[in-house]
């Protein structure tokens, strides 16, 4: 293994000549670990090796947190990986913007990315000075309340329709010795679980006036308040939760032990995977029922600048693999978010899904706070929100005050 | 700083030659790593780098704006609950258990491995046990209240008050052996003719430890406390792996603010910006004394 | 004489200590020099210098008339034996004499030949295959010597070599090394705080404080013309007494008079005049005060026993005599009950006049 | 003053020993008296307190996730299963990879080594210069080294990256053990210093008489008579590099990635429920290394310390 680059680079030399065999192993770094994700994963890299280039797998698990500083030590450190997973957004803005990434421009043309990648701002998030850097693999929606039917019925409640009813039910949730709300110990959790309440209740305009337009005034006004003192009723539902993975919470929704989640269409997966029905066992809420709006978020692959040839060869292969129409069915069927694109069938997809895709169709759509803030501004509000839940002596005044300042001083 | 005189002779150079040759990695990583990294570290405070460095100086944006932050504040105040108690406990809890391990007892070998194994686990394991163990679902709590007790409450991890004395429970338990090793090893060195001469003298047992004992293990304690202390400022995975940092951020410590705003927040200049703070702390606190024990003394 | 190692105005300061200063010394071929005085008195320093062990401030050193002041100490043609042995504890007797010649690359032959011959001079080849922890202290300062010894230099250097051992083997040993020197001639310089070693070893003595030679002279001379106060108190045993007065004018003599009681100076080869009036200290050894029983000399120097300690061959008495205590030796056989009255009187041909100011000898 | 509370126990045991005349200290004792009942006494409920989490974590390892669930983490297994043990080594994932830990013992291992040996070479190198052939200037960089000691590795990380990176050893395990190397130093250096210091001078000026230069006194002399400080830095650093993840992380590519990062990789990666048996097995079989390593010289450990470790 230590003579492994010295050979890579002596097999380049003489193959160069021939010129012929494509296959290189690429490896590709994610943080998909958890059950749903891995299984998604397994799907890309099907694809990738049908091509007769191999997918040399690189989980680092810990979520984005955790994995990131490591994958962006190895693309400054001269080890890049030959792709790797991001949220797409502003989190890999400045290693493109140092020439560390590769313009995958020519890729995109010839496929014609404009056309079929839907909704357009998927691909301008990878877009920067014109060129592109990124291929979307699945759009991400946060704004879905996930609610344990079994937990209802136990409860001897109707399983609510929005999340006014929601709130209404929590104390005979309570009485039942269930945990009304799951919110996972994750810092970006609480955050996410915030955004989605701002969309529900404030509405599209009011989101863009704080997110997109940094607006300090309208995150501190009446509008924002009633957000606040939703999340304030959101934190005392959430109160006995005591998990820290985002699936362990999903999980106590699984198992009847909380009544709901404020969680991403992801958690889809983990539902699949314990063999339950939506509309069954589970019932889902996009936009928390109030407001049928889903952001379009997700994950896209950045490809780092090689210097071997033939993976860089590989890389284009990769990207048009995650683009192309029979991996993002297989793909987004086991991850549980939508395809990038418009043109597939998704006949297998379940009612949530097709839920998601009918809005995602009628073009209710928002960019996510991660396209339009700064990873420091996303972790302050982390820090917050994670605060926020996990503090009842806060009070979403000062909350709201914070909030409003690190608004104002966003880039 | 000085050591041996060397005024007035030829070549100076080159007298001790392989000394310096040999001294060459140490001199670097001195120089390069730790002095080079941390001049680095603290220019680059004073820029607004994001996720990679840049040179663009805002002055003291980054202080100004990390003593605002109310979860630097919380880590501050952790770090000093857990590292005075660390100190006191570790030392106290070391020392009592070394001088009962000095007794003259029987099993000495198996009760040292017992206290002694933890230090070969990682900070990482030991979070991930003691998470278990303070679970109130299945943990101490939940043991404590199947035998009847059914309102004892034992959750320090999900109490952001108390939290951090979870997290201090756990690090005592991996830290104290080795303490316990290093102040035995200490009483070991004592001269039996002072504990004669104590008894001659009638002098309680305790006595004899906290007025005679004691201060002549000076050295030891010096070390002791170098190491203890080392390990309080990095204290990061025992926290990751034990709590998160959480509920919400209440045991978040300084460590694990830096790494958090270097990588996860890509706020390169804010993590800085908390490091040179660390080291300031460290600085003031372990360059006189570093500088009294090595640097002032001479051999004979 | 032949000067084996010369010193010139040798400095050494650790800081802003200074522990030599301008420091000369001549040492001659094949000359026993010992180095005394307390510790912290510089003498280890001293030697430690001349081995290169210590690099000085200031000063050069010659070992036959070659400038070593910057030479590596193997250079230097010096053997060293440590007070603490320094053997080597992990090798055999043999590997810790054979080691020095190995590192020089000698070849094997060469390097059993003078392993033989050193041990047979210190008749330590029973032992060769030991380990150090296997010997007694007196054999390892024998492997210790012979360690020196197998390197066949001009100068052997003693840092306290017998100060680890006890009474009866430092004697033997004590003697043990004059033999040698007296066999070998080589240089030796040879550092102890004990005075008998000193006295019985030296061809030389040197006597250090503060990191200045006191007095450098013969035995004898130490003993018995001492150049200062400092000398005359260190050397000897019970110390010298040393009486404070002034000098007075009696009958046209100079006469010591202290506490209104008068020595005549007869016989006091003085260096210098003495005037009356002059702050003096007189210094007698205790062998060199004659004790009579009462009655039998000058009424004016009586005196009484305090106490008795008898020493075997000598018999030690503490006297008190017009407001000194005086220690007297007198021959073992001659017992003084505490309390018997006895008069006294000074051998002034023994004694030393020192002045009372700058303590040096008169 | 908390110490003097804290001193309790101890206080109490010198109240037990009876009149000032009985022996005590470091006398033999009698086999059942008051003191010794409290003195085992006091040892054993420390030893609880020690052995709980061990206890534990074996107990856990060896159950079903069923008995988890209901039973309490105390109690024995009703069911012995070696499942956990054979998944944690074997099968469990991470992404694609499920192999279990077994990759990264390997890994591991041959990060240990190298590591363990070049950081106790260099830092004793460092150490024995230091005591021995101290130049003018030698503790300025041992004060700053030592105060090294005291800098979170987080902050280091991204000066290290551009070092090596332009080193051109960025993600080799070259580089990885230097780094080792780097953060081991300052640590051993202190002990390794404070042990040549203890050793007898003479010793020393003795070989230097016998011509014995640097490396000959290095090699000959002191290594030999430095067993008891070489099997505390092998067990410091063994432990040390065995249990790090950062480093092993950030510095390396995944075909070298250690055992710890398996072991977050399978404790993090919770797919539906976590598994605490599995995880639990795989924590045990992670700290089984420094944990052997530990009981076979538990005793050369603190025989080690003793031997100079602590003095100065």
């Amino acid at each position: 293994m230590k003579i492994r680059s010295m050979a890579a680079a002596l097999a380049v030399t003489v193959a160069l000549p021939f010129a012929a065999a494509h296959a290189a192993d690429l490896e590709v770094t994610h943080w998909w670990t958890s059950g749903g994700e891995a299984a998604a994963v397994a799907e890309l890299a099907k694809a990738f090796d049908a091509t007769g280039n191999k997918w040399v797998d690189g989980a680092i698990a810990g979520a984005g947190g955790t994995a990131r500083p490591i994958m962006i030590s190895r693309i400054t450190g001269g080890d890049p990986m030959g792709a790797t997973q991001f949220n797409h957004g502003r989190q890999a803005e400045e290693l493109v913007e140092s020439g560390l990434m590769r313009d995958l421009t020519d890729v995109a043309t010839r496929e014609n990315w404009k056309d079929i990648i839907k909704p357009a701002s998927l691909l301008d998030s990878c877009t920067i000075d014109g060129k592109i850097y990124c291929a979307p693999v699945n759009i991400h929606s946060w704004q879905w309340l996930w609610l344990s039917n079994g937990a209802f019925e136990k409860a001897g409640v109707a399983v609510p329709k929005n999340w006014d009813e929601f709130v209404a039910a929590a104390p005979a949730l309570e009485k039942a010795g269930i945990v009304p709300l799951a919110v996972g110990g994750q810092p970006w959790q609480a955050a996410g679980a915030f955004d989605v309440l701002m969309v529900a209740i404030a509405g599209k305009d009011t989101f863009y006036k704080v997110f997109k337009d940094r607006d300090a005034e309208v995150a501190g006004g009446p509008d924002i308040a009633k957000v606040f003192k939703a999340a304030d009723d959101a934190r005392r539902m959430s109160k006995g939760t005591n998990v820290q993975d985002w699936n362990q919470a999903t999980n106590m929704v699984i198992t009847g032990k909380a009544g709901g989640q404020i969680m991403g269409d992801w958690a889809q997966g983990e539902f699949a995977l314990a063999g339950q029905v939506a509309g069954k066992d589970y019932t889902c809420l996009p936009g928390l029922g109030v407001n049928d709006i889903i952001s379009t978020s997700g994950d896209a692959f950045y490809f780092p600048l090689l210097k071997d040839e033939e993976k860089s060869k590989a890389q284009e292969v990769l990207a048009s693999t995650l683009i192309a129409p029979a991996t993002q069915v297989a793909f987004n069927l086991k991850k549980g978010s939508l395809p990038v694109r418009g043109d597939v069938d998704l006949a297998a997809a379940n009612d949530c899904m097709k839920k998601g895709l009918e809005i995602l169709a009628k073009g209710n759509v928002i960019e996510a706070p991660d396209q339009m803030l700064s990873a420091d501004s996303q972790k302050q509000k982390e820090d917050l929100f994670s605060e926020f839940f996990a503090n009842p002596s806060m009070t979403p005044e000062d909350a709201q005050k914070r909030f409003a300042g690190i608004i104002a001083s966003a880039e | 700083m000085t050591g041996q005189a060397h005024t007035g002779r030829p070549s100076r150079l080159l007298r001790n030659l392989s000394s310096k040759i040999a001294s060459i990695p140490m001199m670097l990583t001195a120089v390069v790593i730790f002095l080079g990294g941390t001049i680095w570290t603290v220019v680059y405070s004073f820029t607004n780098s994001r996720l990679l460095p840049r040179a663009k100086f805002v002055g003291l944006d980054q202080y100004e704006r990390l003593w605002d932050a109310p979860r630097w504040i919380v880590s501050i105040q952790n770090l000093a609950i857990y590292g005075f108690f660390t100190l006191v406990f570790s030392l106290v809890v070391g020392f009592l258990l070394a001088a009962l391990m000095d007794q003259k007892i029987r099993f000495e070998n198996t009760f040292r491995t017992i206290f002694l194994y933890p230090f070969a686990l990682s900070f990482i394991v030991t979070g991930l046990v003691w998470q278990w163990i303070l679970n109130p679902e299945f943990g101490v709590q939940s043991v404590v209240r199947a035998l009847g007790w059914t309102s004892f409450t034992f959750d320090p991890l999900y109490n952001a008050d108390i939290v951090i004395y979870g997290v201090l429970i756990a690090g005592l338990w991996q830290g104290t052996g080795l303490v316990m090793c290093l102040l035995l090893a200490g009483l070991r060195g004592i001269d039996e003719d002072i504990w004669k001469a104590a008894r001659v003298d009638g002098i309680p047992m305790w006595k004899t430890y906290l007025f005679i004992v004691i201060p002549m293990m000076r050295p030891v304690f010096i070390t002791t406390l170098v190491i203890i202390a080392s390990g309080i400022v990095k204290v990061y995975d025992l926290v990751v792996a034990q709590t998160s940092g959480g509920p919400g951020i209440a045991s978040e410590v300084p460590a694990k603010y830096v790494y958090d705003y270097m990588f996860q927040a890509q706020n390169l200049g804010q993590g800085f910006a908390a490091s040179t703070m660390m080291l300031v702390t460290v600085a003031i606190i372990i360059i006189p004394w570093a500088y009294l024990e090595f640097g002032g003394r001479k051999r004979g | 004489m032949q000067k084996s190692v010369s010193i010139k105005d040798l400095s050494l300061s650790f800081g802003a200590v200074n522990v030599l200063e301008n420091l000369n010394l001549d040492i001659g071929e094949g000359e026993f020099l010992v180095l005394l005085g307390s510790s912290g008195c510089g003498k280890s320093t001293l030697l430690n210098c001349i081995a290169g062990l210590l690099e000085p401030t200031g000063g050069q050193i010659f070992i036959k008339d070659r400038n070593v002041t910057w030479e590596e100490p193997k250079d230097r043609g010096i053997g060293m034996v440590f007070q603490s042995y320094a053997l080597y504890p992990q090798m055999t007797v043999e590997k810790n004499l054979s080691f020095g010649l190995q590192v020089a690359r000698m070849p094997r032959a060469e390097i059993d030949k003078r392993v033989a011959r050193a041990s047979e001079i210190l008749q330590i080849g029973p032992l060769l295959k030991r380990k150090p922890s296997e010997l007694s202290g007196g054999q390892r300062q024998r492997v210790a010597i012979g360690r020196a010894l197998v390197r066949d230099v001009d100068v052997f250097l003693f840092d306290e070599p017998l100060s680890n051992l006890d009474a009866k083997l430092r004697s033997e040993l004590r003697v043990e090394i004059k033999r040698l020197h007296q066999s070998l001639k080589n240089t030796m310089i040879y550092v102890t705080h004990d005075q008998i070693e000193a006295l019985t070893l030296a061809d030389r003595i040197a006597i250090m404080k503060s990191g200045v030679i006191q007095q450098l002279a013969d035995p004898n001379t130490i003993y018995n013309a001492p150049k200062n106060m400092f000398v005359a108190g260190f050397i000897g045993s019970p110390s010298m007494n040393f009486l404070r007065g002034e000098i007075v004018e009696k009958g046209g003599k100079p006469v010591f008079s202290t506490n209104g009681v008068d020595f005549p100076l007869d016989g006091y080869a003085a260096g210098e005049a003495l005037p009356a009036g002059r702050k003096v200290v007189l210094g007698v050894r205790p062998e060199h005060v004659k004790v009579d029983e009462d009655g039998a000399g000058a009424k004016a120097h009586q005196a009484s026993v305090d106490i008795e300690e008898p020493m075997g061959a000598d018999n030690l008495l503490w006297l008190e005599h017009a407001g000194h205590t005086l220690a007297v030796r007198v021959a073992g056989n001659r017992r003084f009950a505490p309390g018997t009255a006895v008069s006294l009187s000074f051998d002034m041909g023994l004694a030393s006049l020192f002045d009372a100011g700058t303590e040096e000898r008169i | 003053m908390a110490e003097t509370v804290s001193l309790k126990p101890g206080a109490a045991l010198a109240a037990t020993a009876g009149p000032p005349s009985e022996p005590w200290g470091r006398k033999p004792r009698r086999t059942l008296s008051r003191r010794n009942i409290m003195l085992y006494g006091t040892l054993l409920v420390a030893a609880l307190y020690y052995l709980l989490p061990l206890y534990v974590m074996v107990v856990t390892s060896l159950k079903g996730m069923p008995e988890i669930r209901l039973g309490n983490i105390f109690s024995p297994p009703v069911e012995v299963t070696f499942e956990p043990w054979a998944k944690a080594w074997a099968t469990a994932c991470t992404g694609l990879n499920c192999d279990g830990l077994s990759r990264g013992f390997w890994n591991s291992v041959r990060i240990t080594v190298p590591s363990t040996l070049i950081s106790i070479l260099v830092a004793s190198v460092n150490g024995y210069a230091l005591a021995n052939w101290k130049f003018k200037g030698a503790d300025l960089f041992f004060t700053i080294l030592i105060i090294g000691a005291f800098i979170p590795y987080q902050v280091m990380i991204y000066p290290i990256v551009i070092v090596l990176r332009e080193m051109g050893i960025y993600g080799t395990l070259t580089g990885l053990v230097i780094v080792h190397t780097i953060f081991g130093m300052p640590i051993l250096t202190l002990l390794f210093r404070n042990y040549f210091s203890s050793l007898p001078e003479e010793l020393f000026k003795a070989a230097r008489i016998d011509g014995a230069g640097f490396w000959q006194i290095y090699f000959r002399i002191m290594l030999p008579m430095s067993l008891p400080i070489f099997v505390v830095a092998m067990i410091l650093q063994i432990t040390g590099i065995w249990n790090d993840f950062l480093f092993g992380v950030v510095f390396t590519r995944p075909e070298y990635y250690p055992m710890t990062v398996q072991l977050n990789n399978i404790v993090n990666s919770v797919q539906g429920v976590k598994e605490y048996n599995v995880n639990m097995a795989a924590t045990l079989l992670t700290g089984a290394v420094p944990l052997i390593v530990y009981f076979v010289s538990g005793r050369l450990f603190v025989r080690g310390i003793a031997a100079g470790a602590v003095k100065g």
